[in-house]
């Protein structure tokens, strides 16, 4: 399994300027990290030329503190049985991807999603826009930065009746007279 | 409390007595729990012989299920589809989600208390809700119809303004065509 | 003047026909459907953004509702994409109460879409009985799980609890039940030649569609390809057991709908050999303290075939006590937007239901 | 297709023959359904068996959990007097609360139907509200799949037959992983920091550990205990007692995991380093203290902190006290406590070794010369056994003999020792005579499993060779003609109930006399207070109780600006209750003095 995954990550990096792989040899994965710019022909060439043509998903993964987002590939070779996991690293503050729904349409429902749930921009991307959210103005939702439960507690009221509830950690050391510092808390749960 | 059963006219008691008999339930699946709405339909637990079963449209039920969470996106359409039934008209909030909501109560997208929005005549606790638990639901209605005190839809009425405010808080365009607030 | 040829033609959210709380928005030119447009949204619960809020452990609960009528592919797949991320190896017999319960899911699943099927075309009977058939399986369910619908029951590390006593005779009574009463739902149904009118050609679904969409499961079977994650990507012990996957040609309705009742079948057959087979021993291994568990970092896609087809979980973590980023990719993701936009082309109005019942909509797995 | 199919019209038709079947239909509501043996429904909580931890509601992601006091449970040490209320607004029943009890008391029931108009009727008090829904239980918790961690990560220690060769320390700690997996157990409820005289803050140092930040654990530990890896290491660890885990498994290692993260620091300028005290600009107040054991260490510390000037006056050549002179080294290695003290001296401490107050330095100097005095004098005269034979050569006290060994002596106990007592002295002369190559056995008037030492302490005697003689009262120490002990002489006993309920006690068997020939005796029954020194003019102004000296909870004395603690003011006598009243008494003098 190992050598085959090498293989075909050696017939990429012949190609195409890799510039990271990892091989997982159990589950039958081979990682490729690519620019953003040779993506769109990095998918067309493994979906034409190496049976890579099952489009099993597209994610990304928003990485606050690195300032960048993570925007992956999963692919599937219905012959050779194996998964590549193409990657790519975007700018978070001015997100741009290229739009590949003509190499696969079903990216259409992807590229909608992220753009709403993320705010990446999609240059050329023909769909409604609106596609979960409706009347959205608050920033992308999916976001790490924004924060679900302030949104939730100042627009949906919780039922009152539950004001009495306590902090078994701090009921006991009201009671002990504990003072726990503040660094402390930190790490109170 | 409008209409207690001591005020109640002999044509009320007569006209609750029919009713809460023969409740028609709005088939819209808003949330999760409408899976387990054909389980109470179906020939197990058959709804039906106890004057429960299904509409296709607003306009000929009776009663509103609203099975679990609701989102802002159908919070929109559910309040439309209410104002479109008629008289009788009865919500059955289903599950924790319309109570408080459920594990949905951090959500950004999903509503916490359906009263707010909504009048509710009944809660069924549950996530989800057993059919039996639905079955005692549909009797705990009928109950409150038999006794004139189920006025969900005379609450809206009079407190229109009271949920409307409510409604906007969240609700931030309301674009239906000739059908405005 | 011209009369405009083509009129917009709303359907849902709330119509009886949807498979679920889901709009389509046809063009149609008198009974013939010129365009689609879905819209989706309806059910946007935010799990993704909630489970960066919650631990490894506490996350687990929210993934049977990402699909309501077949919940546990999706805990599975979930359960296996952190297992996978921090290599914990799960007892033998984990493995097999897990097929167990996915199988038992497929059933009841399968028999919400005889339901499903049956009442788009106005044949009622077929949803009261299956229906009420479907409630011997989720009594299995709640005698193994504890719950009806939302079992919580596979979890990382294995499953919950064991089968309780006497649950092996009761789950080959209900298949023996449910294996005649299949042949009923024969007669009625797939017999019956009003269904087979209405499902023949209707729907169809070109083989070029299927690689541009990534269609899966029984659609991807209906439209003559042989392809089962089960085989292919064989998970949990797959591998062990004997069944064979059906495929038929005509990649319309009535394709998928021989497919589907191949595929009952098959289950039937895998949870016999699975009570027959299945080893002693335990049936959880032990992950650290839910408050304190730490999963290093890296990202794993765990997929499963579930009713509709493939589902699968996307888990990223990034070292921390909380997931990074879930991200569960449905079936229903491209079945219902992107080719549910192409097949109905053509297709006549009152087709639209039976199509999407066909497609496995289910708007919960969509929009998550 | 042919325009009229005859087979797909009459196959349909067969489902007839279902006509007059029995319907499957339940007759729900005339006939109750009960729900699998299995449901998880409703919540049950047995009021008495829980303690209130909050575990449950830590770990639901649905803050559908409050913790609430309610009537009739007073908390006190272990339960917080807390119980889980429900809200069935927020359950999703996915019975993760009943998985991570650790008491097991919560459990999941068959009952699922509530209906009501009124929403706020959703809140609910398990166990108070259904107490007969104990019957119907379903969901409870096990132990096998449980989410606690009931085992503790076993701590390497060294084999027995090697420990007694040397005064090597028995325990090894800790390595790093070890620890982390230790700190993972802990389900941060804080029930332990109540009954820890100095309410340390376990569950955050604990998870300071646990995420990876040993240097933060320290700080943490340093915020109320100066002396912590002297805890780490002999700590009486009352808190793992009360551990929420130990309820149904094993205690999370409090102690250990203490010593851990303290023992990364492994010298004063690398404590120093990390603590990065922030001490006040001096007030110009001194403070003077009698006593550099745990407790005067312990003021001494945080009234520097605070800007005090502060000055101890120690009797012997070491600071430490009863934890320098009185703990072997084997469980307390003698630098563990010099590094601590050289910090603590570090930051502005001084110490006056080699001064005896009462001899080189008078009692009177002290009190007028400081703005307050705290003593921390400790117990420094042991009670002797009180039996014919004692002035024997050979016949000692253990805690003298501990306190020559510690200074470096050689005592000469010959090859076969008794120790009369059962306490954690008892056993550490018992340990310390095993590893001068004495055959060693330990007279105890009452059963093994009455004896006041850890059992910790007794495993590891037991393992070293140590022999236990339960039931004995010695009454006579058997001299030969140089006036060395020979043999002593003791009575067999049998435990009998007293009358009024209280604890067995023993009864000399008549006749039962047993001579054990033996080189040496130790008595290590107790020890007392020596408040000689005190001048005349202000021992009669401090009370004392019972050898102890009597104290607010401020830890002052009846003699104002006099404050004391440690074994000569508390009844617990051990080095956390001694820390605790040190750290009691410096906020106290702030407070006088400052404000």
């Amino acid at each position: 399994m190992e050598t085959l995954l090498e293989k075909i990550k050696d017939r990429v990096s012949v190609n195409f300027d890799l510039k990271d792989h990892k091989i997982y040899a159990d589950q039958k994965r081979v990682d490729l990290f690519f620019k953003k710019e040779h993506i769109p022909s990095v998918l067309l060439y493994l979906k034409e030329q190496m049976d890579f043509r099952h489009l099993m998903h597209m994610s990304v993964i928003d990485w606050l503190e690195e300032g960048e987002f993570e925007v992956i590939f999963l692919l599937w070779a219905p012959k050779e049985k194996i998964k590549v996991f193409v990657k790519t690293r975007i700018d978070r503050e001015n997100p741009v991807m290229e739009n590949m729904d003509n190499i696969w349409p079903q990216l259409n429902t992807y590229e909608r999603e992220f753009k709403e749930m993320y705010g990446i921009e999609f240059p050329g991307l023909v769909a409604p826009e609106e596609f979960i959210l409706e009347a959205w103005t608050g920033p992308p939702p999916m976001r790490r930065d924004f924060e679900t439960d302030k949104f939730a507690k100042d627009n949906f009221a919780t039922r009152p009746g539950r004001e009495d509830a306590q902090d078994v950690r701090e009921t006991i050391a009201k009671r002990s007279g504990e003072d726990i510092p503040d660094f402390a808390k930190k790490y109170s749960r | 409390m409008y209409n207690d059963k001591n005020k109640q006219k002999i044509v009320d008691i007569i006209k609750n007595a029919a009713r809460k008999h023969s409740l028609w339930v709005l088939a819209y699946g808003t949330g999760c729990g409408a899976i387990e709405v054909p389980a109470t339909m179906t020939s197990r637990y058959d709804a039906e012989r106890l004057g429960v079963r299904g509409a296709a449209t607003p306009r000929q039920a009776d009663v509103l299920l609203i099975t679990g969470y609701l989102t802002v996106k159908t919070l929109k359409r559910v309040i439309r589809v209410y104002e479109q039934m008629q008289d009788p008209k009865y919500v059955i909030g289903f599950g924790s989600c319309t109570i408080n909501g459920g594990m949905y109560f951090d959500s950004y997208n999903t509503i916490n208390q359906l009263d707010l929005y909504l009048p509710v005549d009944v809660y069924i606790s549950g996530c989800m809700p057993r059919p039996e638990a639905v079955l005692e639901g549909f009797g705990k209605l009928q109950e409150l119809i038999g006794k004139g005190v189920a006025n969900g839809a005379r609450q809206y009425k009079d407190n229109l303004d009271y949920y409307r405010e409510n409604q906007k808080k969240v609700i931030k365009n309301w674009d239906f065509q000739d059908y405005n607030w | 003047m011209e009369r405009e040829k083509a009129t917009t033609l709303y359907i849902g959210p709330q119509h009886p026909g949807i498979t679920g709380n889901m709009m389509v928005r046809l063009k149609v030119e008198g009974d013939t459907i010129v365009g689609a447009r879905t819209e989706v949204g309806y059910l946007h619960r935010a799990f993704e953004k909630l489970v960066e809020r919650r631990n490894w452990v506490q996350s687990f609960t929210m993934m049977c509702r990402f699909c309501v009528p077949e919940p546990d592919p999706v805990e599975e797949s979930y359960a296996r994409a952190v297992e996978m991320l921090d290599k914990i190896e799960i007892p033998e017999r984990a493995k097999w109460i897990r097929v167990l319960v996915l199988e038992l899911a497929r059933m009841s699943s399968l028999l919400l879409w005889h339901a499903g099927q049956g009442h788009s075309l106005g044949l009622y009977t077929m949803g009261q009985w299956s229906v009420g058939d479907r409630n011997y399986i989720l009594d299995l369910f709640e005698e193994l799980t504890g719950a009806r619908i939302y079992h919580m029951f596979i979890w990382p590390g294995g499953v919950r609890r064991d089968f309780p006593e006497g649950f092996e005779d009761k789950v080959l009574r209900t298949m023996d039940y449910l294996e005649k009463r299949l042949e009923d739902y024969d007669n009625l149904l797939f017999e019956n030649s009003i269904f087979q009118k209405r499902t023949q050609g209707v729907g169809y679904v070109s083989p070029e569609k299927i690689i541009e969409h990534g269609v899966v499961g029984p659609v991807l079977r209906g439209s003559g390809i042989k392809s089962d994650i089960r085989i292919d990507d064989p998970y949990e012990v797959y591998d062990k057991l004997d069944f064979v996957v059906p495929t038929q040609p005509g990649g319309d309705i009535w394709a998928r709908a021989l497919v589907r009742r191949v595929e009952i079948r098959q289950s039937i057959s895998i949870i016999r050999q699975v009570i027959e087979n299945i080893p002693k021993g335990e049936v959880y291994t032990k992950v650290p303290n839910p408050q304190k568990w730490k999963i290093p970092r890296g990202d794993a896609y765990a997929r499963t075939e579930s009713v509709r087809g493939e589902v699968g979980m996307f888990v990223a973590s990034d070292g921390g006590r909380k997931p990074r980023r879930v991200h569960f990719r449905g079936a229903a993701y491209v079945h219902a937007v992107t080719l549910l936009e192409d097949v109905l082309i053509g297709q006549n109005i009152a087709d639209v239901s039976a199509i999407m019942n066909s497609l496995g909509t289910c708007p919960p797995e969509i929009e998550r | 297709m042919s325009f009229f199919d005859l087979r797909g019209t009459l196959k349909p038709l067969t489902s007839l023959k279902q006509f007059g079947k029995n319907p499957h239909t339940i007759r729900y509501p005339e006939v109750p359904v009960e729900a699998s043996d299995r449901y998880r429904g409703f919540h049950f909580n047995e009021i008495e068996e829980c303690i209130g931890c909050g575990n449950c509601a830590t770990i639901c992601m649905n803050e559908s959990i409050d913790m609430i006091p309610i009537e009739g449970v007073e908390g006190d040490k272990g339960d917080s007097g807390l119980r889980p209320r429900i809200d069935y607004g927020r359950c999703c029943y996915c019975g993760l609360c009943v998985d991570v009890c650790p008491t097991g008391s919560l459990s999941l029931t068959k009952d699922f139907i509530h209906v009501s108009e009124d929403p706020d009727t959703f809140l609910f008090l398990p166990g108070v509200e259904n107490p007969d829904a104990k019957d119907r239980k379903t969901y409870v918790s096990n132990k096998e799949t449980s989410l606690n961690d009931w085992a503790r990560i076993p701590m390497p220690e060294l084999e027995g037959k090697e420990r007694v060769k040397s005064f090597a320390e028995v325990v090894l700690g800790y390595n790093e992983e070890q620890a982390r997996q230790e700190a993972e157990r802990c389900i941060s409820c804080g029930i332990c920091t109540e009954v820890c005289p100095d309410h340390m803050h376990i569950p955050e140092y604990i998870n300071a550990i646990a995420t990876g930040n040993d240097e933060d654990a320290v700080r943490i530990i340093y915020d109320n205990n100066p002396l912590p890896e002297l805890c780490g290491k002999v700590c009486t660890r009352r808190c793992e007692d009360v551990c929420a885990i130990a309820t149904r498994g094993e205690p999370v290692a409090i102690r250990w995991l203490k010593r851990y993260a303290t023992e990364t620091a492994d010298a004063s300028d690398v404590i120093k380093d990390i603590v990065n005290p922030e001490i006040r600009e001096p007030n110009g107040k001194k403070v003077g203290i009698i006593g550099a054991g745990p407790s005067g260490l312990t003021a001494a510390y945080y009234l520097a902190l605070r800007g005090f000037d502060v000055t101890i006056y120690e009797a012997n050549e070491k600071a430490g006290g009863m934890t320098m002179y009185g703990i072997p080294k084997y469980r307390l290695p003698l630098d563990s406590i010099q590094k601590q003290v050289d910090y603590i001296m570090s930051i502005g401490v001084k110490i006056h070794f080699n001064t005896k107050v009462g001899k080189d330095i008078s009692f009177k100097e002290i009190y007028e010369n400081n703005d307050a005095v705290f003593m921390g004098v400790g117990f420094p005269k042991a009670w002797t056994l009180g039996i014919e034979g004692e002035d024997a050569n050979g016949s000692m006290q253990a805690v003298n003999f501990l306190h020559m060994i510690n200074s470096g002596e050689d005592v000469e106990i010959g090859n076969k020792v008794v120790v009369v007592g059962g306490g954690n002295v008892a056993i550490d002369a018992a340990r310390v005579s095993r590893r001068l190559g004495a055959d060693v056995t330990i007279l105890y008037r009452r059963r093994i499993q009455d004896m006041p030492a850890d059992w910790e302490e007794i495993e590891g005697a037991e393992d070293e060779g140590v022999h236990m003689e339960p039931q004995a009262i010695p009454i006579k120490i058997h001299k030969d003609d140089k006036g060395n002990v020979k043999a002593i002489e003791y009575l067999k006993a049998e435990m009998v109930q007293s009358e009024d309920g209280g604890r067995p006690r023993p009864v000399a068997i008549e006749g039962s006399n047993t001579i054990m020939e033996v080189t040496a005796v130790m008595a290590a029954i107790g020890q007392q207070g020596d408040y000689d020194f005190i001048d005349k003019e202000y021992a009669d102004q401090i009370k004392i109780e019972r050898g102890r000296f009597v104290v607010d909870k401020d830890q002052q004395t009846t003699l104002p600006k006099l404050f004391a603690g440690g074994d000569a003011a508390n009844r617990t006598a051990d080095v956390i209750s001694a820390i605790a009243d040190g750290f009691r008494a410096c906020k106290a003098i702030d407070k006088m003095l400052i404000g």
